[in-house]
């Protein structure tokens, strides 16, 4: 078999030399009651050439050669040819993480690279090295406010991601942290400060904000930080899209951030691989989940970087560490790295207004049905989702996400992102199909 | 003598945010075929930022520069042998990275319709099928992100299902040889952790456990073969033991590895385990992810698996069903880290199902030379045949004032990577050493020579292990200053910062 | 002091044959879906072979690591700064390998219906149109694989005309300065090499021109700027003078990445010109090739172009026209390196018109910043301007007995790929230094830095000098022995070989 | 733009340094009347976004989804993921020609790999590191015959690739080698060798034969070679299909091998990069043109290659050199070596196994118009075979060669070519379109 470096004549030698007579006679240890007296019931290998084809068929079997106007988490970049490039050098793709230092330094220049863009974009001082993706991030988030703050309670906005809701309640659950929504309001579609003013207590620990939120709404920050800080809780900020990090105000504001990379040059995927991240004050440092690099020195005096406060990790708290989070989503965050390089200062900005400038192009035509200024999604009315999204299918084109799905009070309303992706010509389309003004 | 390396250039290289100049552009965006709109006016002055600080601006030539003069300070499975015991560092093929950039699959929005989904559905439908076929489990989860996060998805679900009969229970028991993720998660879970002594075999002590087993306690996990690379003799009898209790046993798949095709879990009285698919299955680990844990489960814990699942619609498509009223929840967005899931069915159809046993032989077989080689030249704290790893202490060393440590250190310069050092706890100075099956002959003898060198080097010339590592392009890291000052960001110059005109 | 490169680890390996070993396998094939055929029926026992000997036999990740082993122990420009005079080491854009393998493309047979190859003939169309804006010629085939290629095909297209007027003529003249392949092109084309002798500034020399040119001359072929660096100042007299006695101006355009957007040869006289794509245009150069020598010609030529030529078909079509009676012939099956062409246009469409000018600007920026930063410790042999490329004599250095080979050589310890050595040949002793559009300040100010320090070690330490490289994983390669008793493939060890039976 | 490494600051800075105005006093030197006093007639640079389309377009614009039975010269065979894996590090991408040893053994050691595999596929004794492709390594290996012979006429076999044959004549003309081409058997397909005897003369210096022949045909080398070298002239190998040398019987007794290497994992691209080869007998090393790598040590005493033998070269010999050759195909002969890495030997006997099962099942059921044994390729009598074609056209078939094209005798007849990557439904319908017995 291919990925077996040995050949028949060498097995024997190294039987030979061990004093074993067989293959077989290796796993003479095991108890009989636990061995597998019959073969898998697996179809034989096979070669490349079948293997290739099969995953051909089947991404057949999905969408493709379709436009998407769907977002709701999961954004449609273009992801430069780099990316790729970077990712597939076997020194990043095939190594474990970098815990031997002196034959890492790569993959740790990169991560202590990656947490600095972390902290520019989100106006942060310290930030991890990845969490599995925005949706444990979040929880993750909350634990670390419940541990810095003592308390115990967690109020999080409705117009946060629904899924993120999800992954939230199954964390909170067994770890006495109760969980409260607070609501939106339903002209702006931003978040119902008064709602959560009046929830807000000496318990609460942390004040969870998306924004963009679900809705595609961006939020006043600095007011719901005031609100939560005079309470004594902290401000968690929560982001989906990370391409709006190029162009709204940073949450310098918020005690920690948690957020999804997807947006990165990281391909949808059917959902993931993404990345997460935490990002937060320098004071919090220690209540961090997940790696981080850190830079010291070598024995020559030279410029080094290695894994630091391991001691937060479970390999050495055991059950008093921070999070169980051990492998995560390092070659995610690489192409994200990759990405910002790429585009870097100038180049974050721009995408970000064409982001902006074409989801404007398809919400002027449509009527958002909040007044909140937005950034690449907004909320349509649309009598029918499910309908005219069939007739989207039609033109060849996904339409957006049908918000009944997640909001039963918004039944009859659609969530539609454009990207720079998105053409023009087939934003005409959508606009013609849902009966918008051209 | 150093065979397997020789020193050779390798480029220095700043951080992005040192080479960068105001104007420098790696990028280029299509013209806008809409009506640009002004930031201000859309979102209001206010919500929109300034330009990010310090934010790198560099060319296409200077990104490719920096990423690939970095990656040459790597070491890499691609470049040779990575005995990192627990890790299960094998070779992963390229085909994986092939496949999972299918067009269809990799640009599959987790939204869109269930009819245009068909082909990532049935992916996951296959290997879901598979992976209960390798581990004789009735059903599995492919949500979870990586092996911890699939052990916290498991005792969620031995903790749904007690709940269900009226009590969680309060006390999870790990062997003093866990992972430690083992008891962090049990705690994140809501658990007490009680820690199990292992015998003088490494295994679990059925007495012991015996004693430990009572109506509190929710579950034992228990890592089959055990960290110490060792296949629990009694696992049926611990099942058992807890069964009778009315207590789970779940079990730790990282060493899975030492099992597929040959001994399945769930034939020896497991209900819930997780798989380190980036381990077992070969999807790469990428410098620290990404992975996927799956979760393999008896049927009577299915009712409680993380929602949607997936079903059969009565016109035989593949369909999410949310409707699942005892599940634990989600415990991520979406469904999982499908890429990882489709590297991982690639490496399964490539062996078969033949060909998986013969790579899990070859496993054992590579671990037991290795064994057999060094055991005159290191200590071997647990005599118990092994399975596909072979943990030694650092015993004859220590008393020569060199640990494990410094052994691995010395390791570099001798072109391998290290073993794991210092796991598990119950060993002190523990050799981790997990050669994997994708290892030649060739490869595994010039560890072995090393090693006995190294072995050799201790008595003649200590302190050439102590400083080691000599031959790499940046010298022994100061660890312990690092954790003392965390610097983990840059900053730009004093001098040149902004914030101080 | 180094401070471009730092020494570490590379892996050993050995060759591919050494590593073999009876049975292990890197592939596997689909079960054949016909009836497995004998050979020795098919064929008839006597054409059927046995195995092939010595052929290797190693597994997946044996390769993967043989390589990527290999690789490591190579410079590229992916790694820094590959200031090779005369071959345009610029940076490869990756889209260009993207955009090759494009399915449609990649998998286009040369001979699939016209109709279901209209977009591969649209690419060559497209970057003809661009080369022939670009060089200011009327025409252009891609036909040539690669510079000399080109050479030998333009001069084909001069002999041709020539012989249509009744007389091939004799004699090809070329300057001193010319590459080796510009005379030894002339000779393959049944043309007597007239060597012509560069003047004190590097140039033609108009007089000593004139002299030469005479019925007998079919054509000078000159490179411009040549090969000291210098834009032939009388070009354009140049061409008169040839073309007054019915002789023609061949380009070696060669270093064509000085001209593009600023002075075009169709401009000056040039009667036929190629191109290498794989310098001047970005397309990898991959160790030594593939490459595609685009020739460029004015209109009188083009009826003697190779055949097929593209064209339009009345229903506005691409086809190929094999209808070319004054046609050289072919110069290669099908119709060129068109993957190379693809990589080409991609470079051309990703900078634009505006942008190819600003590349050739910064181009000798970049050269001329070089000269003026080392003219103070290297012999600049010839002091007019230069444009994309500088070429200094190693006459300081050669008087304490360090040559440009060993200058060459320490630059390797300084973390470069050395300039190019002893070309051309009318510089005793030559540093000939291109660095091109694509390297930054930083990292030319590293190489300036580099070469003063080598020069002071000349005086100070020469023997530092004269030993290097001394941090490569080879020292310096024993060039004189290889040559001497050549060994140019590997045999098994005599006593294992089956021949010694 | 993102290929230009500089600001405008830094620029200015570089300027300033030199003592210069402004970029465009750089090129003050430049005579006027040479100088482009108006903008290029090229559009401005586009994103990497737009270049990915117009390719993708472009490509969609050709044959994709097709199955084809097209082979003549260029094969369609599987490419094995890991080809592209190595030839796209940087280190083998990005490098140029190995003329600095210390820093290009990487090259260097592949080449000397590749020069050895060749020679182990041929029967040779040496091989050089590559030529442009099979077409024009015909004619250097004439021109190398006449070196050697001192003779200056080649006889060359109709049945060589036709446009290899007329390369031949484009090289020849001008050199003063006359090249006369004999004939075929019409019932067998191979070379008429009674017509060569007849031409064969003292002033021959090589005769020229492809096996498999551009028919498929495979030719009795020996034969060929007896009365080749009973006349003093030297016998040229042509190969086409180099599969066919895992299975057939190498062509020892040949003085010089002149081949194509494109169907070891060599996409067919339109034709082009290829890699040819010439490999030889020692004794005529010296006479070789392009590039050798040779074994020696460096001055530690330790194994090492370097190009050797340059003196034959350009670069030293210049009009007396062996040939212009200089720049070739580097990077296609390393994919080459590492397809023949991961066949090996027993992979490669099989995948000519598997061409020679489905060309003869095709062959079996659509009668061979010709009677020697033959590989994977075959000319069948089809009436009309652009009608044929069409047809196939319909079915998504890329149909054989009209043989008319090439050979006016041969009208009506095809050029068919199964290869392991043909499916046995797709021949199947084939064979249905073409009127075989099924
Ligand atoms: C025994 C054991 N258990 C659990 C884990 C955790 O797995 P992961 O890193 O995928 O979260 C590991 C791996 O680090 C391990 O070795
Ligand atoms: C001036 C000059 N002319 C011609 C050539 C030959 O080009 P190629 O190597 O593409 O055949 C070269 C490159 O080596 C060159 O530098």
């Amino acid at each position: 078999m291919r990925y077996l470096p040995k050949s028949t004549d060498e097995r024997n030698e190294m039987l030979a030399t061990m004093g074993v007579q067989s293959m077989d006679d290796l796993v003479a240890q095991l108890p009989n009651a636990a061995r597998l007296k019959r073969p898998l019931d697996i179809a034989p290998g096979k070669s490349e050439f079948e293997i290739v084809d099969y995953f051909r068929a089947r991404g057949n079997d999905c969408a493709t050669g379709y436009a998407s106007f769907l977002g709701a988490g999961v954004y449609n970049h273009y992801r430069p040819v780099m990316t790729d490039v970077i990712v597939s050098r076997s020194e990043f793709l095939t190594s474990y993480t970098p815990y031997q230092a002196e034959i890492s330094q790569g993959t740790l220049t990169q991560i202590f690279e990656f947490q600095t863009m972390v902290c520019q974009l989100t106006g942060m001082e310290v930030a991890n090295a990845s969490m599995y993706d925005g949706s444990s991030a979040v929880p993750e988030a909350a634990m670390m406010a419940v541990r810095i703050t003592g308390r115990s309670k967690t109020l999080v906005a409705r117009s946060l991601h629904p899924e993120y809701r999800e992954v939230l309640t199954t964390y909170a659950r067994h770890q006495g942290m109760p969980v409260e929504e607070f609501g939106y309001q339903p002209e702006t579609g931003r978040i119902d400060i008064d709602d959560l003013a009046a929830r807000i207590d000496s318990d609460t620990a942390a004040v969870i904000v998306q924004s963009p939120n679900f809705f595609g709404c961006v939020e006043r920050i600095q007011e719901v930080a005031e609100l939560a800080h005079r309470k004594g809780a902290l401000l968690v900020f929560a982001f989906t899209e990370a391409v709006s990090l190029g162009l709204l105000e940073p949450p310098s504001e918020a005690d920690i951030v948690a957020g999804e990379l997807q947006s990165f040059a990281i391909s949808p995927s059917y959902g993931g691989p993404f990345a997460g991240i935490i990002a937060t004050k320098e004071k919090f440092i220690r209540q961090i989940p997940g790696r981080l690099v850190g830079e010291t020195r070598d024995a020559n005096g030279n410029r080094a970087f290695c894994l630091t406060l391991s001691t937060r990790e479970q390999h050495i708290r055991r059950e008093k560490a921070t999070s169980n989070i051990c492998t995560n989503q390092a070659l995610i965050a690489l192409m994200a790295t990759v990405y910002l390089s790429v585009f870097g200062k100038e180049g974050l900005r721009e995408l970000a207004i064409q982001n902006l400038s074409k989801a404007h192009y398809l919400g002027d035509r449509l009527l958002p049905a909040f007044s909140a200024p937005y950034f690449n999604e907004f909320v349509a009315t649309i009598p029918d989702p499910a309908e005219a999204n069939r007739a989207l299918l039609g033109r060849k084109i996904v339409g957006g996400l049908d918000l009944g799905r997640f909001y039963p009070e918004l039944a009859g309303h659609m969530l539609l992102c454009a990207t720079e992706m998105s053409k023009k010509t087939d934003m005409d389309t959508v606009i013609d199909v849902l009966g918008g003004k051209s | 003598m150093i065979r397997k390396v020789s020193p050779h250039i390798t480029q220095n290289e700043a951080l992005l945010f040192e080479m960068s100049s105001p104007g420098k552009k790696g990028y280029q965006l299509p013209d806008l075929d809409v009506p640009e709109v002004d930031p201000g006016k859309a979102l209001g002055k206010s919500a929109v930022r300034d330009e990010i600080e310090g934010f790198p601006e560099v060319s296409e030539v200077e990104v490719i520069r920096h990423f690939t003069r970095l990656s040459t300070w790597n070491y890499a499975i691609d470049l040779g042998m990575y005995p990192l015991g627990s890790c299960t560092m094998k070779y992963n093929p390229r085909i994986n990275e092939t496949v999972a950039r299918t067009e269809g699959l990799a640009w599959a929005h987790p939204y869109q319709p269930e009819e245009l989904s068909q082909g990532a559905m049935e992916v996951m439908a296959v290997l879901e099928a598979a992976l209960a076929e390798i581990t004789g489990m009735d059903a599995v989860t492919l949500q979870p992100a990586a092996g911890a996060h699939g052990e916290f998805t498991g005792i969620l679900l031995i903790r749904a299902a007690l709940e269900k009969t009226g009590k969680p229970r309060k006390k999870i028991l790990c062997p003093d040889s866990a992972h430690g993720t083992n008891p962090a998660t049990a705690q994140m879970v809501g658990y007490e952790v009680v820690n199990i002594k292992s015998n003088s075999l490494g295994m679990v002590d059925v007495a012991t456990l015996a004693a430990a087993v009572d109506d509190d306690v929710a579950a034992l996990m228990v890592t089959n073969p055990n960290t110490v690379g060792v296949f629990e003799q009694d696992i049926a009898q611990v099942a058992e033991i807890l069964h009778a209790k009315g207590a789970m046993l779940y079990m730790d798949g990282a060493n899975m590895n030492a099992l597929v095709g040959i001994s399945r879990p769930g034939d020896f009285g497991v209900d819930v385990m997780h798989l380190n698919l980036h381990k077992t299955f070969s999807t790469p680990h990428g410098g620290g992810g990404p992975g996927a844990g799956a979760v393999a489960m008896k049927k009577h814990l299915e009712p409680f698996a993380p929602f949607p699942r997936l079903a059969r619609t009565p016109q035989d498509a593949w369909t999410w069903n949310y409707d699942r009223p005892d599940s634990i929840g989600r415990v991520r967005a979406f469904y999982g880290n499908f890429g990882v899931l489709v590297r991982a069915l690639a490496y399964i159809m490539a062996h078969g199902g033949p060909g998986l046993r013969n790579a899990t032989l070859d496993a054992i077989l590579n671990a037991n030379y290795i064994r057999k080689a060094l055991e005159p030249y290191y200590e071997l704290p647990y005599k118990s045949p092994c399975m596909h790893e072979v943990v030694f202490s650092d015993d004859r060393q220590a008393a020569k004032g060199i640990k494990t440590g410094d052994i691995a250190k010395r390791l570099i310069d001798y072109g391998f990577h290290p073993y794991t050092v210092s796991f598990p706890l119950i060993v002190h100075g523990a050799l981790m050493i997990e050669p994997t099956e994708t290892e030649s002959k060739r490869e595994i003898d010039l560890f072995i020579d090393a090693m006995k060198s190294i072995a050799q080097e201790v008595l003649d010339d200590p302190k050439m292990v102590l400083d080691a590592p000599h031959s790499t392009r940046c010298r022994r890291v100061d660890e312990v200053s690092a954790a003392r000052r965390p610097v983990v960001r840059w900053k730009p110059p004093v001098q040149q910062s902004r914030a101080a005109d």
